[in-house]
């Protein structure tokens, strides 16, 4: 891993909405804008799905930060969810602290589909800041080692939903 | 004639902004400023066209012109401006540049009327008004203006006569030359 | 009640009958005026208009002496004065990086926690008060002359409605005196150059009364000395080259005196250069048949 | 074990130049449950989506992950392709290295890195992923459009001659909207009312729709193709089945004195009252605030105060103990057009952030009008019988000033917009001025006269060309009493000089405002506004009649300042979007949905608080006998967009958003 280089390169998980900031990060592709390639994106309907057990599990498997990000306030492609991830993280916030996590590790922010240049921005100043903060061990061997037992395959699964076309 | 971009640094505009904090190219020119001046009848240049000029950067023509001496701050322009510009402030900002410039930027019986005035505080802590008029007086010649009132006002007990210091005297004096000196700092840089 | 007292050099001189009004009539209606210790003068318009910051600084030394003082209020009767001390409480608060060059100037801890009020809203607030004690100025009509710096601008003022105000004509109300209608209520009378440049402020002036007496008003009232200076001062000035005014110009301080009848002489009425003797005769004279009050 | 294939795309050279795609498909070949793996130049070509299906066919595969641009560009292309190889659509997913990676980053050993990181974290997804299939709901053919001015005049008749039926509701007793107030219209002046009634009539008298006048909008529920709508029909005193509009109840009522809504105060009308003579439904209604009958009521008195109306009515139409009543109306789409009101020029305003306009008088000058009551003083059916009268003394005004931009363009006084058609109704104004005072002289006050449309600039220059207005370039600072003329201050920019103007009387043309009350409605109806009211749009270049609720949709100047045409045009889009919508049996949409797991679920009903679609029910569990066990959270699938918000909100964990579980995602986090 690239912790085992000289230098310390952190990795960086972002929750994003598809609508914006997903949208957003796509735009700053176009745009060909270069930034520190620590962040790996995971996508999400809306920032209102974000659990904030996904930040934990994050930490919990290698990440040093996280990025979570979504529709300006009153944008949001679902009316409100924003708005109740914003709630919810201003009290995650302390809770994460509580549990021994620096909270300048997580940056929260918003970025709409026509911000690519802010996108970078949240990119690098993030990746700039955790690289400061070094390397994030306290949740290091918590969890089995990857990868999490195979599920069931889709084929022969109890499931309530007909199969596809054939 | 520059072409009226936006300069932060070196321009007008960003001098204004620096003294300020307001953005002149706010300014729409709907001239609601000027339609509304008590004192426009009497500027050379009207609020909203020094607002322009400051926009275009003609630094020369607006900073030797009298206009903005003859803002009276009565803040109408300020509370009807649609744009939220509040040139009052911003005519003062102009005031304080032409200052910095030259020091002998004011017209001179504006400009002796300011230092007549502040000398007072700075000497006193309050303005006495007798040695206020005189002190204007000796320095505009206008000896013989009020010569008619000045007599009258002392019978009516409207003009003390002897100068009282307040205590703290010394505390004001400091306070003139840390400003004058962060006028100063302001202009080298 | 007590409230801190920010009297203002004009006060002491020129303004000297609003000093000697205001405090029969703070007296009467049971008002404690505690005067700032050591007050200094604000900087009115020279300070500003050549140095924004000493301006500031000059005001807030004052706001610092009455915090040390433990005041939570100061009220200055001269809205020049009251608009300059307004101004640094306000830029105080919202322009750190001026109040970091500020405060260590002040000598003296600074929390700007000082709330600043002008002479009309405590009049305003006992109003109550004085109409109960008042024995009504019945059929004197007054206009009732804001000027500049009691409403503007209005984020500093906070104060009243600055295109509409109607603070003055509760007072007035109040007092039983009638308040005309008139439309100059908030023009700027050239206060600022009442030295400097006396012509400007002649034209200023004389249009402004002109209206007022155009809508039947006795006198005017005002609140601010500067505007009182001005237009009783140079009244002559505004006459010789037009018609004859002869409006005398009451601080309102003095007109709710003559409505608690507070005892004449510390009213200084006798201080104007325009005579107030034509309008106190009339009151002194059986009230005329009531008419009702046009709303201002 | 699962059997995923990877397919890594080089997309020419924009992938392949920084990433190494034969050692991601070689390091994603590696994983358990990978069962093929393979790179190529172009996957989203023929050929390549061909590799996809042989794969699929040879290898058995039960999920495909393609490694390539966005998901925004090209999953719809991939996960076609992967049905037609007989695949569930769903287990296709894609990785996106494109924009995400190679597009911005350049060290290549990095790149080729994260590459492999991200495809292993959606591998990891799609090995959990489960067939779905898209949702079907049916379409009721029917459309509510909420207003009666001649947008929703526009978008009824339009849904209606499409064969699709309409409720139309209206608030006020009439329709015809603010249109029917107007003298004549910009840019070719004809009249206003000579175009208008004949569409207010043909609305209704259409067969496919049913009016209701005098109605408010009280609540909808439901989605798209299935809302259901419950409307207030509000007391109008007067049985509509009855009444055949006769109008002697008018004649008999004495409180005649009670100023007019429609000629904005400048006329009066009596109790009972037709808003006006071309009213439709020509039907009376009783305004009880006024009425000396139902006054009298309000006070408990015994006696009847008054009743002539009643009387004079040969049909018995007139009850006096009408109540409101409600009606449900089942509809699949729905037409929001509920007009504009003018920012008011008193000083009472509606909000804190509206200021009011005091140096323009605070309408206490009675000679200061706004733009409507113009026009009511130009209408030949007006107050004055079409002619310019002052308010305050009946006299003909020779110097008439109009003000632009009061309340627009002002963000000191509330509003920054610009109410765009001021502008052409003013210009308009000084012609219909001019043709009717031909000695009196018209200015107008302008900042910019902004004349964009068709005939529209050539209309503007001919009021000063021809017809000579005097247009003065600035902003007026003060309107100001004097005597019986108004005196005007304002500033003449071009000339440089100060312009005082002793006017006759003054027109402000004041901003556009949406309805009162349109949050309230926005709020019912799901949909998002802007903050000043106005409806917003889903976006404002390609779906400007569509809002962000599906099935509901905008037309006219309750979504911005518009004038007529560009209300008409919108409404006919409205139209055609509902007339699109009802050309299909029934709806297929995505099914990213939540589904409650009712075993679980403790019945907290946080999912319901927190879901901003209303997508939420309660559903009773009930054993074999009928006795409800417990109730339970239960999701509808038509409502529910698929935001997840339920989900993470859920403490038990007993909501999962399909495409989007928990197990999904914590396999995604695990991998990266």
């Amino acid at each position: 891993m690239a912790s085992e280089a000289p230098q310390f390169e952190p990795k960086i998980v972002a929750f994003v909405c598809n609508w914006c900031t997903y949208t957003g990060a796509d735009l700053a592709g176009t745009s060909r804008l270069q930034m520190a390639p620590n962040v790996r994106v995971v996508r999400l309907p809306c920032t209102g799905r974000i659990d904030p057990l996904f930040i934990v599990k994050a930490f919990e498997r290698g990440a040093d930060g996280v990025i979570v990000s979504g529709c300006h306030p009153a944008d949001c492609h679902y009316t409100a969810g924003n708005y109740h991830a914003r709630r919810r993280f201003a009290i995650f916030r302390d809770l994460l602290d509580f549990m021994g996590v620096d909270v300048r590790r997580i940056t929260f922010s918003w970025v709409s589909a026509s911000e690519g240049g802010k996108w970078r921005d949240v990119v690098n100043d993030t990746t700039a800041r955790v690289k400061e903060l070094g390397p994030f061990t306290e949740y290091q061997g918590l969890s089995d080692p990857w990868p999490p037992a195979p599920p069931p395959t889709g084929e022969g699964a109890s499931s309530s939903q007909a199969l596809g076309t054939p | 004639m520059s072409d009226g971009s936006f300069h932060p640094d070196s321009s007008l505009a960003g001098e204004l902004l620096r003294a300020t904090g307001l953005n002149v190219a706010v300014c729409y020119q709907c001239g609601k400023c000027s339609a509304g001046c008590p004192m426009a009848a009497e500027m050379p240049l009207k609020p909203h066209q020094m607002l322009r000029l400051a926009q275009l950067d003609e630094r020369e023509e607006l900073l030797s012109d009298p206009s903005p001496w003859l803002c009276l701050t009565c803040e109408t322009c300020s509370a009807r401006c649609p744009n939220e510009v509040d040139p009052a402030r911003l005519v003062d900002g102009l005031r304080e540049i032409a200052l910095k410039r030259d020091p002998a930027a004011a017209p001179r019986r504006l400009r002796a009327f300011h230092e007549a005035f502040l000398r007072q505080i700075r000497r006193h802590g309050r303005v006495f008004e007798i040695g206020l008029v005189a002190h204007y007086k000796v320095r505009t010649g206008a000896l013989l203006d009020d010569v008619l009132i000045t007599p009258a006002a002392l019978r009516r007990g409207k003009l003390a006569l002897l100068p009282k210091d307040i205590e703290g005297r010394e505390e004001v004096r400091r306070i003139f030359e840390a400003c004058e000196r962060a006028a100063r700092k302001e202009a080298r840089s | 009640m007590k409230v801190g007292y920010f009297p203002g050099c004009s006060l002491h001189a020129t303004a000297k009958e609003l000093d000697l009004s205001l405090k029969a009539v703070a007296a009467s209606l049971g008002v404690e005026l505690e005067e700032i210790r050591d007050w200094s003068c604000c900087g009115a318009s020279s300070a500003h208009a050549t140095n924004h910051l000493l301006s500031i600084a000059l005001s807030a030394r004052n706001l610092a002496l009455a915090e040390a003082q433990g005041l939570t209020q100061v009220m200055a009767p001269c809205a020049a004065c009251f608009s300059r001390l307004a101004t640094a409480r306000h830029e105080m608060a919202h322009d750190e990086g001026q109040a970091q060059l500020v405060r260590p100037m002040l000598a003296r801890p600074f929390k700007n926690a000082v709330e600043v009020q002008n002479v009309v809203a405590l009049l305003q607030g006992l109003a109550g008060e004085i109409k109960a004690r008042a024995t009504p100025l019945a059929g004197l009509k007054v206009a009732c002359y804001y000027g500049c710096l009691l409403v503007r601008p209005p984020e500093i003022a906070q104060f009243d409605d600055p295109e509409d105000p109607t603070s003055m004509e509760q007072v007035v109300a109040a007092t039983g005196a009638t308040a005309v209608r008139w439309s100059r209520r908030l023009d700027c009378c050239g206060a600022g150059f009442s030295i400097s440049r006396v012509g400007s402020v002649v034209r200023l002036g004389r249009a402004i009364l002109e209206d007022a007496k155009a809508a039947g008003a006795q006198a005017v009232v005002v609140a601010c000395p500067m505007c009182h200076s001005n237009l009783d001062l140079r009244q002559a000035a505004m006459e010789a080259r037009g018609a004859s005014l002869g409006l005398p110009i009451l601080f309102l301080t003095q007109l709710v005196g003559l409505a608690l009848k507070v005892p004449r002489e510390s009213l200084g009425l006798e201080r104007h250069f325009v005579s107030a003797a034509g309008v106190l005769e009339a009151l002194a004279a059986p009230a005329p048949e009531q008419r009702p009050a046009p709303r201002g | 074990m699962s059997r995923i294939g990877v397919l890594v795309c080089h997309c020419g050279e924009n992938i392949g130049r920084t990433v190494d795609c034969a050692k991601v498909a070689h390091a994603l070949g590696e994983l358990p449950g990978v069962a093929h793996a393979a790179d190529y130049k172009y996957m989203c070509s023929d050929p390549g989506q061909l590799l996809i299906k042989q794969a699929i066919a040879e290898k058995k595969l039960d999920g495909v992950v393609v490694a390539a641009c966005s998901p925004r560009m090209h999953e719809k292309t991939f996960r076609r392709a992967c049905a037609s190889a007989g695949m569930n659509s769903f287990l296709c997913e894609m990785a996106n290295i494109r924009e995400h990676c190679s597009w911005i980053h350049e060290d290549r050993e990095r790149a080729t890195e994260k590459a492999i990181a991200l495809a292993r974290a959606i591998v990891e997804k799609v090995k959990r992923n489960q067939p779905l299939s898209p949702i079907h709901i049916p379409i009721e053919r029917r459309a509510l459009v909420i207003g009666g001015g001649i947008a929703g005049i526009q978008a009824a008749l339009d849904v209606a001659d499409g064969g699709g039926q309409v409720v139309l509701v209206e608030k006020e007793p009439s329709i015809g909207g603010h249109m029917s107030q107007l003298s004549e219209t910009f840019p070719t002046l004809d009249c206003s009312q000579c175009i208008l009634t004949p569409r207010m009539v043909e609305a209704y008298q259409h067969p496919n729709i049913k009016l209701l006048a005098y109605s408010e909008v009280e609540s909808v529920s439901g989605y798209i193709g299935n809302f259901e709508v419950k409307v207030r029909r509000k007391a109008r005193g007067v049985d509509e089945t009855r009444c055949n509009g006769c109008g002697e109840c008018q004649k008999a009522c004495p409180s005649k004195k009670i100023p007019s809504e429609f000629e904005q105060g400048l006329g009066k009308r009596t109790a009972i009252y037709v808003p006006f003579p071309q009213a439709v439904p020509n039907i009376p209604v009783i305004d009880r605030a006024n009425c000396a009958l139902f006054k009298g009521r309000a006070k408990g008195a015994k006696k009847q105060a008054c009743g002539l109306c009643k009387d004079a009515c040969g049909r018995q139409a007139v009850d006096f103990d009408q109540q409101d009543s409600f009606v449900t109306e089942k509809v699949g789409a729905i037409v929001v057009a509920t007009g504009y009101q003018l920012y008011t020029i008193g000083k009472a305003q509606p909000s804190e952030k509206l200021k009011g306009y005091g140096e323009y008088g605070y309408g206490k000058i009675p000679d200061v009008i706004d733009g409507l009551q113009f026009e009511r003083l130009a209408s030949a059916s007006g107050p004055t019988g079409g002619k310019i009268l002052r308010p305050s003394d009946g006299k003909e005004p020779k110097k008439i000033v109009f003000l632009q931009c009061i309340g627009s363009r002002d963000p000191a006084k509330g509003i920054e917009y610009c109410s765009k058609i001021c502008c052409m109704y003013v210009a308009k104004h000084t012609m219909l001025y001019r043709h009717k005072v031909h000695d009196g002289k018209a200015y107008v006050f302008y900042m910019d006269v902004r004349a964009g449309g068709k005939g529209y600039e050539e209309f503007a220059r001919r009021a000063i060309e021809e017809e000579g207005a005097i247009y003065l370039r600035g902003r007026v600072s003060k309107l100001e009493r004097a005597g019986e003329k108004i005196k005007v201050y304002g500033f003449d920019t071009l000339s440089g000089r100060p312009m005082v103007i002793d006017a006759e009387m003054v027109v402000l043309a004041t901003a556009m405002r949406p309805q009162p009350g349109i949050e309230t409605l926005a709020q019912k109806l799901s949909v998002s506004y802007d903050g000043h009211g106005f409806i917003n749009e889903a976006h404002p270049k390609l779906r400007p009649v569509e809002t962000n609720t599906a099935g509901v949709f905008v037309a006219g100047a309750c979504q911005a300042p518009r004038d007529i045409p560009d209300s008409v045009s919108m409404a006919s889009g409205a139209a055609s979007k509902v007339l699109g919508l009802f050309s299909h049996e029934e709806l297929e949409r995505d099914p990213t949905v939540a589904v409650v797991d009712e075993a679980g679920c403790a019945g907290c009903f946080h999912c319901e608080r927190v879901c901003p679609y209303g997508a939420v029910e309660r559903k009773d569990v009930k054993n074999r006998e009928g006795v409800v066990l417990k109730v339970v959270a239960s999701v509808n699938k038509g409502v529910c967009q698929g935001c997840g918000t339920c989900q993470a909100t859920c403490p038990s964990k007993k909501v999962e958003l399909q495409g989007f579980t928990d197990e999904q995602m914590f396999a995604v986090i695990s991998a990266l």
